[in-house]
């Protein structure tokens, strides 16, 4: 029997199944202490700026001249800014901005440099050649100089905050995309499928894209924090969201500079909660990272 | 100050923004005022001592203030003669006559950015070597404080003819200082000018500006001593830190200041055309409790109406509490907002309030603001923007509300509330036309009788701020200027732009 | 080689005019007039015919292509022109802020080299230990606080510090002063900013150092090196860190290109006078002569260093230098 | 058994040790007893190495064998310490030289590395730094552990690279890795490995990356080497040919275990344990023809996560019987041969050949009508931009091949690597667009034709790609995968998809419920099976079959070649089966041609070209390809061809073979040799014979 040549029963079944989520979100967090910290602390963020108006019983934006830059107690927990508003609900509402303009920025960003890059991998030759000139430009143009611009242009709002923050991110997620699809573009099964005729919107789409998720969630999580802090940085620079919408850069913006001394207290909580973020999204996308990359696997 | 003046010492000072120009005719910065006015003269200028007193204004190169002859049309200057300009060539009345005639009346290719201020002129002539007359088309309460501008600095006749555009890059006049150097973007600085007219003075060696964007800064620059002053005006909060950091090393002045923030609402759109809505919005801002608390945290403090408030033609508290916006009781007013919108059918009005994308006061005024308007049920969002697309939106007219502002140096309200009149003049963003109001403002400034002025003023007033609500004013500036305790013999006064040449400043440490 | 040289030379041209039509193209698109918002500072009215005569002194009258064609031609004779806004030649405006510029930027890459190279090197070596834990946190945590923030707190640690310590509040200087002509002065205002950046900028150096080494140290001729009995800091030193420095120079080139360019948050923090302030400046005022100048130079220094990390790569791998 | 070595094989040179009475009488270099080593994983223990014990005695060559993953690497770098991290070594002892290598402390241990024992991996593209030069990492041990100077070390590396075969040593001490050939590489290796006169050399999978006439180049010179200096030489390998012509012992591994070891002649005469026939009854032969289907081993190896109980190949094992249960020791049951089977002695008596594996492959079903697939002068050249600094230079993939298949038949293409195979097979798909000729697909041309015409094509034409791991998009299932040309070319109706795909399933050998699954959860195998079966979903004619076995384990391919072969009798499919391995490329061709440097040198039926290979090239190549069978071995001349494979971008002038040709003489510099037929169907393009 050993001799015929395709009999089903002899197949030994112990074979690797496919792993839960669960399992893999353990065997994640356990390889990856300070990745299932980040991790928690994305997750934190998002709770918080989801449930927004039921962790706090104040307005982020109504003044309140009674209360002033008050100091932590027990009414204000992170104290008041110096229009008298609540700072931990601000902080609590601006997670909305900051996620706001952090995801849509980057996914919006990341998803048009992964089509531009897979497609420019794909495609190759003189398309690549253009392609990647074009990304060299926008490589080197400086980047806050891109985001004054197109605020400048569009003016401030969180809409433009997040055009401005997404247009320099696609060629940086382009330009990475693209090196890993260069690679998945020699693979056995793209040409499987171009042998089988199939059209290049569908090579490029069902065939390559997924299988440079990996770098793509990589950078994804990693624009995501590198957002937040652009739009801090525009705030600062006074492009940014505008007051009194409830956003990090912005409460750092009159506050750290005026008070910083006498009621460090406006400075030091949106800038904690600005940097645990973005700390959270780098450290989650570093190991994802590390977990991700097959030749980092011991 | 009772003591006597030291000589010596070099004065440091931070500048917020550096000049594009050297050219004082044709830059309306303060930025241009802190670091160059240090090295001309003018031919009167504000009293040093007394800088704010309307009465008081002084000579620089002239040997004493005309009276006005021809019925107030005519004014004859003397100039003294002992004055040289830094390359040793004397001062004359020519000098005088080319600045002036540079000014009033430019010729192609020159700009000159206070042309109409003076616009009253017919004619300037130098009849000798040292006269100066000049003539006026009708009688003007605004002459003399608009030739008091801190910007008129007298250039060389003979620098004028060989390149009329030279002063734009180079520095040579007859104040105080002698220019020394400027490093792009860095700094400018400049030396005793020994053979300066005023006998005596300066006092400094020397001073150096050196341009500081940012606030915090230029706060911290002056705590650890890489500077003496900022002269333009920081926030009470930093003022308080000042002083509880350095104690009695820090003197703290402080003045209204002749600049106030002002809501234009767009009349060429819906519905801000309705003055029911116009009238609500003022009638929702609570002036008298936002002074006390905005004083606090931002350069505003005083309320006023559309003259600058300690002057003799602005209103008093009673006067103005009879207008809307200014009623003592919040709530009767905000009351009647509520009943203005629903009449206007804007129960839930929402709009976009344009303003500049710089804190102090602006965007903190403009928050206020917000919360005041969301009291009265309105949705206000804010676009603060960088000062070029700011203006290009403004003068575009694509705006709904905008918080504009009016800024002036010697106090002059007959032509500082030009800045209510129609779209004629240039820089009322508004876009209301109204007859009635440049008739009056004609009228005004053509009668010298100040209690007939103040008459006028207040029929202007009730009709720009309260019957149509064409503006409304939030509130005045206020000038706060802490210094190092060392500098002497400075005076603030009611605008950034007067009261810098240094002639007069000491260093006694 | 030399071939190579030019043709990585010739192909910095495409880049370059593909920048020069970019922000060409940019800044006009920006709303607002460099003549009305130099002549209504003070909130004061315009005279037309004033504004008028500032635009045609600016050439801003002329038709675009004309404009275009003006910024290219300057651009191909080196005849960069004058800053709009100052009248006064770009070169002269800028010689001062490039120096500080390149100082700082010189300064906040070795500061990012010497913490990178060393904590990459451990933390790989010790992956996965409480080390390499520490070394990720410290690192992460540097590209986490925003720079204004981090400079701030820079600046207010040393006023409350020297104050305590000495009595009397210090603050950095706030003006540049050359190195050669101070150098006590200037270093005691440069090191903050150069240290806050260089802090920033390893991170990104250090996680490389990491990976690369990661991945050189699983590489078969370390496993080789390993076999032939070699002590292992050898086998680090030379065998593995060798190979795995090879991308972070890379990324240390272009982060240099970067810095050059890129620093507008905290020289505003440190009130340095350097190129991002005034390429901030620029952009505001509508000086379109000098940011298109600004833009062109910092592509150029971006292509520039790219190249010339390309030619250290390939001194560094002999399998690039000798390749057949 | 007592065959000895001395009779059989042919000692190049030097002093020649006898293997076997060192064996009896000498002190073994190595012993290793009961070693068991496991790994950390996130997934639990993985026992890579149990209860695995053998000796090595100086001079003597011991191979060791077995499936991927059955703990061959982990037991030799066990002896090395070089385990990473996360390993365990959890019992046994590794004495060298009189000392427990695994007691010795880190510095004691460093000391022993690269002195007294030295390693040899895999890839020698890798294994040296690329970025030192030769000379310092052949001198570093050199200076580490004799202590030597500068002057000394620089002699002792010259003296070294000429030991083992490069020429102008003096010079490559200044190259770099780069700059030499794989085989050079490898040499370079071995001579670092030689440095300091090691007692033991241990290689592991020395040869498997290197082309088949450089590996026999490397093989003879690490025998050679062991016997002149006595040195004693663990080799890991899963090429049986290569044990069966250099080992003196075998040691096969399973799942972790030793479950034979003695000498060659005995292992491969007279294996007894049912793992070591099978493997041995799967390998293709190089001196057999086409007439029979290989044997194999059915299943897949055990999960080291969690291993059978008892015997470990008893899932896979026809023989397997309830005793087996219990773990069987390994039995010395004749002297120096040892198995682990409860059944070893009645095995030679149960195991008898199968009928089915004499079951001889049917006729080719040709029609008669003309070559379903026409080549004419195709010719492919990739211009690169050269080097870094270097202007643009062509590639002469291939050049001027002409080659026809007719229905139902197979055409074997050989030839070392890089020599143009595989771009052939893409050119021929059209994955590559030819720089010139013509490629005639049932009569239409290829090479001109537009998209809707290639569409039509494509359906007749379909391909097998050499790595089964990388052909299958991992984030499809089986059943995505299967369906999705059908489904795209509307080639079924939606709803007879599903069956379809579990029709072909099944056709291929697998479950039809292994539609459900993503391929990295299927093995190795199954996974071909599976790009076989995409191949069969739009019913081509045709298959280019690219390297497509190359990549499993010989019992897997076993499977593989059998299936292939069973499927073009069921449909009359044409094959271009594209192959290194020259026993593989017999088993399975009706017709062969050989490639060398983008040409066609030889060109004949299977059965002509390999009884009678003419081109001095496939004759060098057929002497270099080892037969797995020791007394064969023993008896075959060795004509292992020198020199080293030229590049593509600078071919030689005239015959591109001249360089390394025995037969060359003056003319072939100039001339490049047409084919020309030296008997019926048997082309040959080399004017010397
Ligand atoms: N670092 C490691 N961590 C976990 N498991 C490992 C590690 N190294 C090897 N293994 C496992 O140990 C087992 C034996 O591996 P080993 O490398 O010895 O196999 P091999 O016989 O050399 O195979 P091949 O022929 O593929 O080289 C395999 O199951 C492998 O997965
Ligand atoms: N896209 C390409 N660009 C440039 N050169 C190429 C390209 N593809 C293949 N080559 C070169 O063409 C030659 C033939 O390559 P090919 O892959 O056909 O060899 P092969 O015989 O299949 O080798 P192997 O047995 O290693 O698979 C090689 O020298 C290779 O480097
Ligand atoms: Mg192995
Ligand atoms: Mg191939």
């Amino acid at each position: 029997m050993a001799t015929e040549t395709a009999s089903p029963g002899t197949i030994v079944e112990d074979i690797p199944r496919k792993p839960t989520m669960l399992g893999t979100l353990g065997a994640f967090c356990r390889g990856n202490p300070l990745g299932a910290f980040g991790g928690f602390i994305v997750i934190a963020m998002c709770v918080m700026a989801v449930f927004a108006p039921l962790l706090t019983s104040y307005d982020p934006t109504a003044n309140d001249f009674g209360a002033m830059l008050s100091a932590p107690d027990w009414e204000h927990w992170l104290g008041t800014d110096q229009f008298g508003r609540d700072l931990l609900s601000r902080i609590i509402y601006g997670a909305r901005t900051a996620l706001l303009v952090g995801f849509v920025s980057s996914f919006a960003g990341c998803f048009l440099g992964l089509i531009l890059g897979v497609s420019s991998a794909y495609f190759g030759g003189r398309f690549d050649l253009l392609f990647q000139r074009v990304m060299d430009v926008f490589m080197a143009f400086p980047l806050i100089i891109l985001a004054l611009a197109v605020v400048a242009i569009f003016g401030t709002g969180v809409v433009n905050v997040i055009i401005a923050i997404t247009i320099p991110v696609i060629p940086r997620a382009a330009r990475i995309v693209r090196a890993s699809a260069l690679a998945i573009r020699e693979m056995p099964y793209v040409d499987a499928a171009r042998a089988n005729g199939f059209s290049h919107t569908r090579i490029i789409f069902r065939h390559m894209m997924p299988n440079v998720m990996a770098p793509f969630l990589i950078i994804l999580t990693a624009q995501v924090g590198q957002a937040i802090l652009i739009e801090a940085s525009l705030s600062y620079l006074g492009l940014g969201v505008q007051e009194p919408v409830p956003a990090w850069g912005l409460m750092l913006r009159g506050g750290a500079q005026e008070y910083a001394e006498s009621a460090p207290w406006v400075a030091i909580f949106p800038g904690l909660a600005i940097t645990l973020a973005v700390f959270g999204f780098n450290l989650f996308g570093d190991s994802l990272r590390d977990w991700l990359d097959p030749k980092m696997k011991t | 100050d009772a003591q006597t003046p030291k000589r010596g010492g070099v004065l440091k000072f931070v500048v917020p923004d550096e000049p594009p120009s050297f050219d004082g005719h044709r830059e309306t910065t303060f930025a241009l005022i802190h670091p160059i006015a240090p090295f001309y003269s003018v031919l009167i200028r504000p009293n040093p001592q007394d800088p704010d007193n309307p009465a008081k204004f002084e000579c620089d190169v002239c040997t004493e203030m005309p009276s006005p002859a021809d019925g107030g049309k005519t004014f004859t200057f003397k100039i003294r003669k002992d004055i040289k300009f830094h390359d040793g060539s004397p001062l004359t009345s020519a000098d005088v006559l080319a600045t002036f005639q540079r000014i009033i009346f430019p010729k192609e290719g020159i700009s000159s950015a206070r042309q109409a201020q003076l616009s009253m002129v017919e004619s300037v002539t130098a009849p000798d070597a040292d006269t100066v007359v000049f003539k006026l088309k009708h009688p003007s309460g605004a002459f003399i404080p608009a030739l008091a501008a801190p910007f008129h600095f007298i250039y060389s006749k003979a620098k004028l003819d060989a390149d009329p555009r030279w002063y734009e890059q180079n520095i040579m006049g007859s104040g105080p200082f002698v220019f020394d150097v400027r490093e792009a973007g860095a700094r400018i600085t400049g030396k005793r000018y020994d053979g300066y007219h005023h006998k005596g003075q300066p006092y400094l060696d020397g001073f150096e500006a050196i341009f500081a964007k940012t606030q915090t800064l230029r706060v911290q620059a002056i705590r650890g001593d890489q500077a003496a002053a900022e002269f333009r005006g920081l926030p009470p909060k930093s003022r308080d830190d000042l002083v509880a950091a350095l104690g009695k090393d820090i003197t703290v002045q402080e003045s209204d200041w002749n600049c106030l923030l002002i809501t234009s609402p767009n009349h060429e759109r819906k519905p801000f055309d309705d003055a029911r809505v116009r009238r609500a919005l003022t009638l929702a801002v609570d002036r008298w409790g936002g002074a006390e608390a905005l004083s606090k945290i931002a350069i505003v403090k005083t309320v006023g109406g559309i003259v600058f408030p300690n002057h003799p033609l602005a209103a008093t508290k009673e006067e103005l509490q009879q207008m809307a916006g200014y009623w003592p009781d919040i709530k009767k007013s905000r009351a009647e907002a509520r009943r203005l919108l629903k009449e206007a059918g804007q129960e839930n009005l929402k709009f976009t309030l344009a303003n500049r994308a710089v804190d102090q006061p602006y965007t903190i005024v403009g928050t206020w603001l917000i919360d005041q308007w969301k009291q009265i049920g309105v949705e206000v969002t804010q676009k603060a923007e960088a000062t070029g697309p700011f203006y290009a939106q403004l003068r575009s007219g694509n705006f709904d509300v905008a918080l504009d502002f009016n800024c002036q140096s010697v106090v002059n309200p007959l032509s500082d509330t030009s800045k209510f009149l129609g779209v004629a003049a240039g820089d009322q963003y508004g876009r209301y036309k109204s007859q009635k109001l440049e008739d009056l403002h004609a009228k005004m400034n053509q009668i010298a009788d100040v209690g007939e002025q103040r008459k006028i003023m207040r029929q202007f007033e009730k009709i720009v701020l309260d019957e149509e609500a064409h503006n409304s004013i939030s509130l005045w500036w206020y000038r706060i200027i802490p210094h190092r305790s060392y500098m002497k013999g400075w005076k603030i006064s009611s605008s950034h732009y007067i009261n810098n040449q240094l002639d007069v400043v000491w260093i006694d440490k | 080689m030399l071939r190579y040289v030019i043709k990585r030379l010739l192909l910095m041209i495409p880049t370059l005019f593909g920048a020069a039509v970019l922000i060409f193209l940019l800044m006009r698109t920006i709303p607002g007039d460099i003549c009305y918002l130099r002549l209504a500072a003070g909130g004061g009215s315009v005279v037309q015919d004033v504004l008028d005569n500032c635009r045609r002194e600016l050439g801003l009258d002329q038709p675009m292509w004309m404009q275009f064609w003006t910024f290219i031609k300057g651009l191909i004779t080196f005849d960069f022109g004058k800053s709009m806004w100052t009248n006064r030649p770009i070169i002269d405006e800028i010689a001062l802020r490039f120096q500080l510029s390149l100082q700082v930027a010189i300064m906040a890459t070795l500061t990012a080299v010497l913490i990178a190279i060393p904590l990459g090197t451990i933390a790989a070596v010790k992956q996965n230990t409480w080390i390499d834990y520490f070394v990720r946190t410290f690192t992460i945590a540097g590209i986490a606080m925003p720079s204004f923030w981090l400079g701030i707190l820079i600046i207010l640690t040393i006023l409350v510090t020297s104050k305590a310590w000495f009595g009397v509040p210090w603050m950095p200087p706030i003006r540049y002063v050359p190195i050669w002509q101070d150098p006590w002065y200037n270093l005691s205002m440069l090191i903050w900013p150069a240290l806050a950046t260089g802090y920033r900028y390893s991170a990104v150096a250090t996680r490389m150092t990491r990976s690369a080494l990661l991945e050189v140290l699983r590489e078969d001729y370390v496993r080789t090196a390993r076999a032939k009995g070699l002590y292992e800091k050898l086998v680090i030193n030379r065998h593995a860190l060798r190979n795995a420095l090879l991308p972070v120079v890379t990324v240390v080139g272009i982060e240099f290109a970067f810095l050059m360019g890129g620093l507008v948050v905290t020289e505003q923090v440190f009130n340095l006078n350097g190129l991002g302030k005034l390429f901030v400046e620029s952009v505001l005022n509508h000086d379109y002569a000098m940011t298109q100048f600004l833009v062109m130079m910092v592509v150029a220094i971006f292509a520039f260093t790219n190249f010339v990390v390309d030619i250290c790569y390939a001194w560094l791998d002999p399998r690039i230098r000798y390749t057949r | 058994m007592q065959t000895t070595a001395e009779g059989a094989a042919k000692p190049l040179s030097g002093e020649v040790l006898s293997s076997h009475a060192a064996a009896k009488t000498g002190k073994p270099v190595l012993e290793i007893e009961n070693l068991s080593v496991q790994f950390r994983s996130s997934h639990g223990l993985v026992r890579a190495v149990e209860n695995v014990g053998y000796t090595v005695h100086p001079g003597e060559m011991v191979a060791i064998v077995g499936e991927s993953g059955s703990g061959k690497s982990v037991s030799a770098l066990t002896i090395m310490r070089l385990l990473a991290q996360t390993a365990e070594i959890t019992s046994g002892t590794v004495v060298f030289d009189g000392r427990d290598l695994l007691k010795l402390s880190d510095e004691e241990m460093r000391r022993v590395r690269g002195h007294h024992v030295s390693m040899i991996f895999q890839e020698p593209m890798t294994s040296l730094n690329p970025v030192l030069k030769i000379g310092l990492q052949i001198m570093e041990p050199l200076f580490i552990h004799l202590k030597m100077s500068p002057e000394e070390a620089k002699a002792r590396a010259i003296e070294l690279l000429t030991l083992v075969g490069i020429t102008d040593p003096e010079s490559r001490l200044e190259q770099y890795p780069h700059q030499l050939s794989g085989g050079m590489r490898q040499r370079v290796m071995i001579a670092i490995g030689l440095a300091c006169n090691p007692k033991l050399l241990i290689a592991d999978e020395p040869t498997t990356a290197l082309d088949v006439t450089i590996q026999a180049q490397i093989l003879e010179l690490m025998k050679d080497l062991s016997r002149r200096l006595g040195i004693a030489v663990i080799i890991i390998t899963h090429n049986l040919g290569i044990v069966a012509r250099y080992a003196d012992r075998v040691n096969v591994m399973y799942a972790a275990r030793i479950v034979e070891s003695g000498t060659a002649e005995e292992v491969f005469g007279n294996a007894r344990h049912p793992y070591a026939r099978g493997l041995l009854s799967a390998v293709p032969r190089l001196d057999r023809g086409r007439a029979m289907r290989l044997q194999t081993i059915e299943g897949a190896p055990p999960n080291l996560l969690k291993p059978p109980e008892g015997c470990r190949f008893r899932p896979r094992c026809r023989f397997a019987i309830d005793k087996c249960t219990i773990n069987p020791p390994l039995v010395e049951f004749e002297p120096g041969h040892c198995a682990a089977c409860h059944r070893s002695a009645e095995l030679e008596s149960i195991d008898k050949p199968v009928a089915a594996s004499h079951e001889t492959i049917g006729a080719v079903a040709n029609g008669g009508s003309g070559p379903i697939l026409q080549l004419k002068d195709v010719t492919k050249f990739f211009p690169i931009s050269g080097g870094f600094f270097q202007a643009k230079k062509l590639v002469r993939a291939v050049n001027n091949v002409t080659l026809d298949i007719a229905p139902g038949e197979t055409l074997g293409l050989v030839g070392e690597s890089g020599c143009g195979k595989s771009t052939l097979g893409r050119v021929v798909l059209r994955l590559d667009d030819p720089t010139d000729g013509k490629i005639l697909f049932e009569g239409a041309d290829l090479a001109n034709a537009g998209a809707d015409q290639m569409l039509a094509v494509r359906k007749k034409m379909q391909v097998i790609f050499q790595d089964p791991f990388s052909s299958l998009n991992p984030r499809m299932t089986v059943g995505e995968i299967i369906a999705e040309p059908m489904r795209v070319h509307q080639i079924l109706p939606k709803e007879k998809i599903h069956d379809r795909v579990a029709e072909l399933l099944s056709l291929v050998g697998l479950h039809g419920y292994m539609a459900d699954r993503y391929p990295h959860q299927l093995s190795g195998g199954q996974r071909q099976r599976v790009g076989i079966a995409r191949a069969l979903s739009v019913n081509p004619k045709f298959i280019v079959c690219d390297e497509a076995v190359s990549a499993l384990d010989v019992s897997i391919q076993g499977q593989v070649i059998n299936l292939l072969e069973g499927l073009q009798q069921k449909l009359g499919l044409s094959y271009l089966f594209i192959a290194h391995d020259l026993a593989v490329v017999r088993h399975i061709s009706h017709k062969v041609a050989v490639m060398y440097l983008g040409k066609i040198v030889e060109y004949a039926p299977a059965d002509e070209l390999f009884a009678n290979p003419k081109h001095p090239y496939t004759q060098a190549l057929l002497a270099a390809a080892p037969i797995p069978d020791p007394v064969i071995e023993r008896s075959r001349p060795r004509r292992i061809i020198t020199g080293e494979l030229p590049s593509p971008l600078r071919p030689p002038p005239g015959c591109v073979f001249n360089p390394r040709c025995p037969l060359a003489v003056e003319n072939c510099r100039k001339e490049i040799p047409a084919l020309r037929e030296l008997g019926p169907k048997h082309w040959v393009a080399c004017s010397e014979v």
